[in-house]
């Protein structure tokens, strides 16, 4: 789904299991948290929740924002 | 007697309008329509088309399960010996209705369904193992080349004579196995494809094993103040109750979901229809898959531009190859449409 | 802490610990697919050798419970298997006769036997190798 | 080393006081065979042997293993080394054969252990063992209750006991045809053929437990860390078959003793390549072990320097993951692979063939696909238990019909699509 996306818009792929996004095809990878819960994390208070959420798409934004030849993950 | 041929067309090809005319409800017209006239030429009278169905592509695409049935019951009176579809060349939605009515037609009258299409064509990947697909180039410029070959497999399956390999007979390998008996043992097969691989010669292996091919990457965007960012996920997270029936696994289909004046996914508007892992903490905030919640803050900080108000949702569990590649290039389309900057995928 | 998922009743009751699951083959993954996706890692191969979905009734897998990051070969290995036995016919063990009911749990345990003696899962057996001393890169 | 096969070419068979083999006539005594058999406390009374000709109308089933009948004249140790007699090394000195001809156990072992031999009818063409004289044991166990494990060993034994028995008897005859293969140690291989790619076989065995074990010298492969042997040792039946479920690919003993990977790999040493080594390896059900395994094969592979390897799967489901791991390790290694395996792909030949696959796996070669419905018809005679059809794999109920028609997957015929290619079947995809 990622790769046809890419045809037409940039596109971030946020996903905990790195290799099957880059099998699948994503050029952007932004590695998160958990399968069940890729963008939080119930054992965390909901402050301390969002705030690991929103870093985790700031990062989205910036792989966004970068100019890249191939596929890249992008771990901070 | 020649054999009795139904072929299927979309508006365009029927000469009633383009884009604008997509919705057209389906009919069925008795003898020849449109690009119908090449393929009689091609017959040279041992097969007739004796109706044409007509359907817009707009139309087919929202109301498959209505449109499939009406235009099967039309086709019954003409009791066919075979059903022809397009060609769509790299048309998807018509692509993907051509693929749908012959699967839909081979099931019911259990008769031979020829289509034609270019081999990106969504339709390819969905409806290859159903029904033959010649393979076309991308546009109508291969009429000439793609119709003679659509009839003289048509011909050929009517007659049930032997086909050759998916080159020979010219249509897309359908990844369906079957078994023959070679002149050598699979022992002596082996070692002979061995040789040939230490050598560095050309061989053809016998099974192929599945693997993905590569897209570019697309430029950065230049200025993320203005830029409108839109959410897909295949985390499977809707609306509560799951109101389109996304299946658990093996998804058919996406969801389209509007979330203007939404600034936080909660346990009681929204949950996820997957059924790939434990669904407990997403049913408990769909902002751990989709995080609505802090893109809203992004929107009012003025970091980005604007959160757009759709986003689209699929399960991306066990979802076959070809329905995501249909989702996907659906999905985009629409987002273009709508002006959407760029996406962020979120996958669980 | 070593641990098999099976829904063979017998099976279950002559080891350790683990979790019985009532229903087929495919309950067994999914919940195998869980305790994978919370960390754990799996142990043997969650296909059974040999046998079809529709054949073999009864699936064992024994797992490492470990709550951590995802092991990625357990993660491939377990998704193949569900993906391999949603995509075939099943056939559950009230299915079939208590002979060939009785010969499949049969088979499913002795193909088990190894594996359970070796991560010291078997009643009555202390653990008979050094394999709880394994090093697992940190 | 260096060892002779005189071969005996068996045209027919016949019952007779004293087993013996004169001008293509094998005479087998079946008192002999039945005093020789029911010597085992475990096998039950009522035991048959019985004959089945290539062309008769005549299906065999259940059927456990495929053996055939060899016994060395001269040279160290005896067939089947580890399990019928000493354990000493084999694969030199000269062995007879009894060519096209088979011994088959059959018998109930646990309720659905399969395999069936058609000897004629369009069954007969999916096994190679419709074209070779069969004597036929048909057996069962003294008690009911037995422990299956000490069953199926009987029933192991009976058989290789029948084939060395027959071959042994007809030790005194002179051999219509002699095969000599001479093989160099290693490290004259490594210094001959310096042009060709020095190359080996990786001989995967199945080994996930009872009924679907293989043994080495006697020894359950299960328990062994891969190793090399001499293709000359495996035609003196250094690997033995206790592998009795999924009759279409599971290796049987007589394809071991005949492996055609092995036969085609020795005709064409010293011209295509330098065939160097043989390494067995096993399928074990932990995925450590199908790591520690597939990791000692690959590095074993590579000291010997090896340019590529043919790598054969016995079996299917959790085994592909073993063939995945020996060919991405080896290719990872540089070792250039082949695979040979066959195929699970659903009836209508739409679902995916393997459990596993990688990218390296780019030259593959299989015997077809097993799960392939064929209607088999109605024989005159029925050696074994023809309601078993209702339950093996690769049947289902309703699989026998009234009439004596069979229909069922491959899956249930013996040899059918062999992972060790002694099939000329094999797919093409439509």
């Amino acid at each position: 789904m990622v790769k046809e996306i890419e045809r037409k818009l940039p596109v971030v792929h946020m996903c905990t299991i790195v290799p099957i996004s880059q099998t699948v095809g994503a050029n952007r990878i932004v590695p998160t948290i958990a399968i069940p819960h890729p963008l939080g994390n119930p054992s965390k208070t909901p402050e301390e929740e969002k705030a690991l959420r929103r870093g985790l798409v700031e990062r989205a934004l910036k792989a966004l924002q970068t100019e890249i030849t191939e596929q890249t993950v992008f771990t901070e | 007697m020649a054999f009795r041929i139904v072929h299927y067309i979309n508006q365009f090809y029927a000469g009633i309008g383009g884009e604008e005319k997509a919705d057209y409800t389906p009919e069925i017209r008795a003898g020849v329509v449109g690009p119908g006239m090449a393929l009689k030429g091609a017959f040279k009278g041992e097969a007739e088309i004796v109706a044409t169905v007509i359907c817009g592509d707009s139309y087919f695409a929202s109301n498959m399960d209505k449109a499939t049935a009406d235009i099967l019951a039309m086709i019954k009176e003409y009791k066919p010996d075979a059903f022809i579809a397009g060609p769509a060349f790299n048309a998807g939605r018509y692509g993907t209705a051509c693929g749908a009515m012959c699967d839909a037609v081979s099931k019911e009258f259990g008769i031979p369904v020829i289509s034609g299409m270019y081999p990106e064509n969504p339709g390819v990947e969905m409806y290859k193992k159903s029904a033959w697909i010649i393979e076309t180039p991308d546009s109508a410029a291969g009429m000439r080349k793609a119709v003679p070959a659509m009839a003289k497999l048509a011909l050929k399956l009517l007659k049930g004579e032997a086909l050759g390999s998916p080159s020979e007979e010219g249509y897309i390998e359908r990844g369906i196995r079957k078994n023959m008996f070679y002149e050598k043992l699979a022992a002596e097969r082996c070692v002979d494809m061995f040789v040939a691989k230490l050598k560095g010669e050309t061989f053809g292996t016998e099974y192929k094993m599945p693997v993905f091919d590569r897209v570019d990457p697309q430029p950065a965007v230049k200025d993320m103040k203005n830029a409108v960012i839109a959410l897909v996920t295949s985390g499977g997270i809707c609306p509560k109750g799951n109101p389109d029936h996304i299946e658990a696994s093996s998804a058919s289909k996406f969801g389209e979901y509007d979330i203007t004046g939404v600034n936080d996914l909660t346990s009681e508007t929204y949950c996820t229809a997957h059924g790939g892992y434990d669904a407990t903490y997403a049913d408990q905030d769909a902002d751990r898959v989709l995080p609505v919640d802090v893109l809203r803050d992004l929107e009012r900080e003025g970091v980005i531009g604007k959160l757009h108000n759709k986003f689209y949702t699929t399960v991306g569990n066990g979802t076959s190859v070809a329905n995501a590649k249909k989702f996907g290039a659906e999905i985009v389309n629409r987002l273009v449409n709508d002006g959407v900057t760029a996406v962020i995928l979120t996958s669980t | 802490m070593y641990s098999l998922i099976t829904n063979n009743a017998e099976l279950h009751h002559s080891v350790k610990s683990g979790e019985y699951i009532e229903g087929s083959a495919l309950d067994v993954l999914i919940r195998v697919r869980s305790l994978v996706h919370s960390g754990s890692i799996v142990l043997t191969h969650t296909l059974c050798g040999n046998l079809r979905p529709n054949h073999q009734p009864f699936r064992s897998v024994i797992v490492d419970e470990i709550q951590g990051p995802v092991d990625l070969d357990s993660l491939s290995v377990i998704e193949s298997a569900v993906n391999v036995y949603q995509s075939s016919p099943l056939i559950t063990p009230d299915e079939l006769d208590d002979g060939r009911r009785n010969d499949y749990a049969y088979i499913d345990a002795e193909l088990m036997r190894e594996s359970l003696k070796h991560y010291g899962l078997m009643k009555g057996e202390n653990l008979c190798n050094a394999s709880s001393l394994l090093v697992k890169e940190v | 080393m260096k060892l002779e096969l005189h071969r005996l070419k068996v045209k027919g068979l016949k019952f007779g006081e004293k087993t013996g083999f004169e001008n293509g006539i094998l005479t087998v005594s079946k008192a002999e065979i039945l005093a020789l058999v029911s010597e085992d406390p475990l096998l039950g009374k009522n035991i048959d042997v019985d004959i089945a000709m290539p062309g008769e109308e005549t299906r065999i089933m259940p059927v456990k293993d495929v053996i055939e009948p060899r016994w060395k004249i001269s040279g160290k140790g005896q067939v089947f080394p580890g399990m019928l007699s000493d354990v000493e090394t084999v694969g030199e000195g000269q062995t007879l054969v009894l060519s096209g001809c088979a011994v088959l156990t059959a018998g109930k072992l646990v309720r659905f252990q399969e395999g069936i031999i058609d000897m004629s009818g369009v069954g007969s063409d999916y096994t190679p063992y419709s074209k070779t004289c069969n004597v036929v044991l048909v057996l069962e166990p003294s008690d009911p209750n037995m422990d299956k494990h000490d069953y199926e060993a009987a029933c192991r034994i009976a058989g290789l006991k029948t084939a060395a028995y027959l071959a042994k008897s007809c030790a005194g005859c002179k051999a219509d045809t002699v095969e000599v293969y001479e093989r160099p140690t290693i490290r004259e291989a490594m210094n001959s053929y310096p042009e060709l790619p020095k190359v080996g076989y990786i001989y995967m065995l199945q080994t996930q437990g009872l009924l679907h074990d293989t043994y080495l010298y006697g020894v359950d492969v299960k328990r062994i860390l891969p190793t090399i042997i001499s293709p000359l040792e495996v035609m003196d039946g250094a690997i033995v078959s206790g592998n009795c479920v999924s009759a279409c690919d599971k290796n049987s003993t007589y394809s071991h003793l005949n492996n055609p990977v092995i036969a085609d790999m020795l005709k064409r040493h010293g011209k295509d390549f330098n065939f160097v080594a043989c390494i067995v390896t096993n399928e074990n059900v932990t995925l450590a072990d199908k790591r520690r395994s597939s990791s000692y094969a690959a590095k074993l592979a590579s000291m010997l320097g090896l340019d590529g390897v043919v790598i054969t799967e016995e079996g299917f489901g959790n085994p592909d993951a073993d063939l995945i791991m020996n060919c991405r390790k080896c290719e990872q290694l540089g070792i250039k692979t082949a695979l040979l395996t066959d195929e699970y792909a659903g009836q209508d030949g739409a679902s995916q063939s393997l459990a596993d696959s990688c990218p390296e796996g780019n030259a593959c070669v299989t015997a077809g696909n097993a799960n392939e419905v064929i209607h088999l018809p109605a024989m005159k005679k029925v050696i074994g238990f023809a309601e078993e059809a209702n339950v093996i794999a690769g049947g289902w109920n309703g699989s026998l019909a009234d009439d004596g028609t069979i229909t069922v997957e491959l899956q249930a015929i013996t040899g059918a699509t062999s992972e060790l290619g002694y099939t000329k079947l094999g797919a093409y995809t439509l």
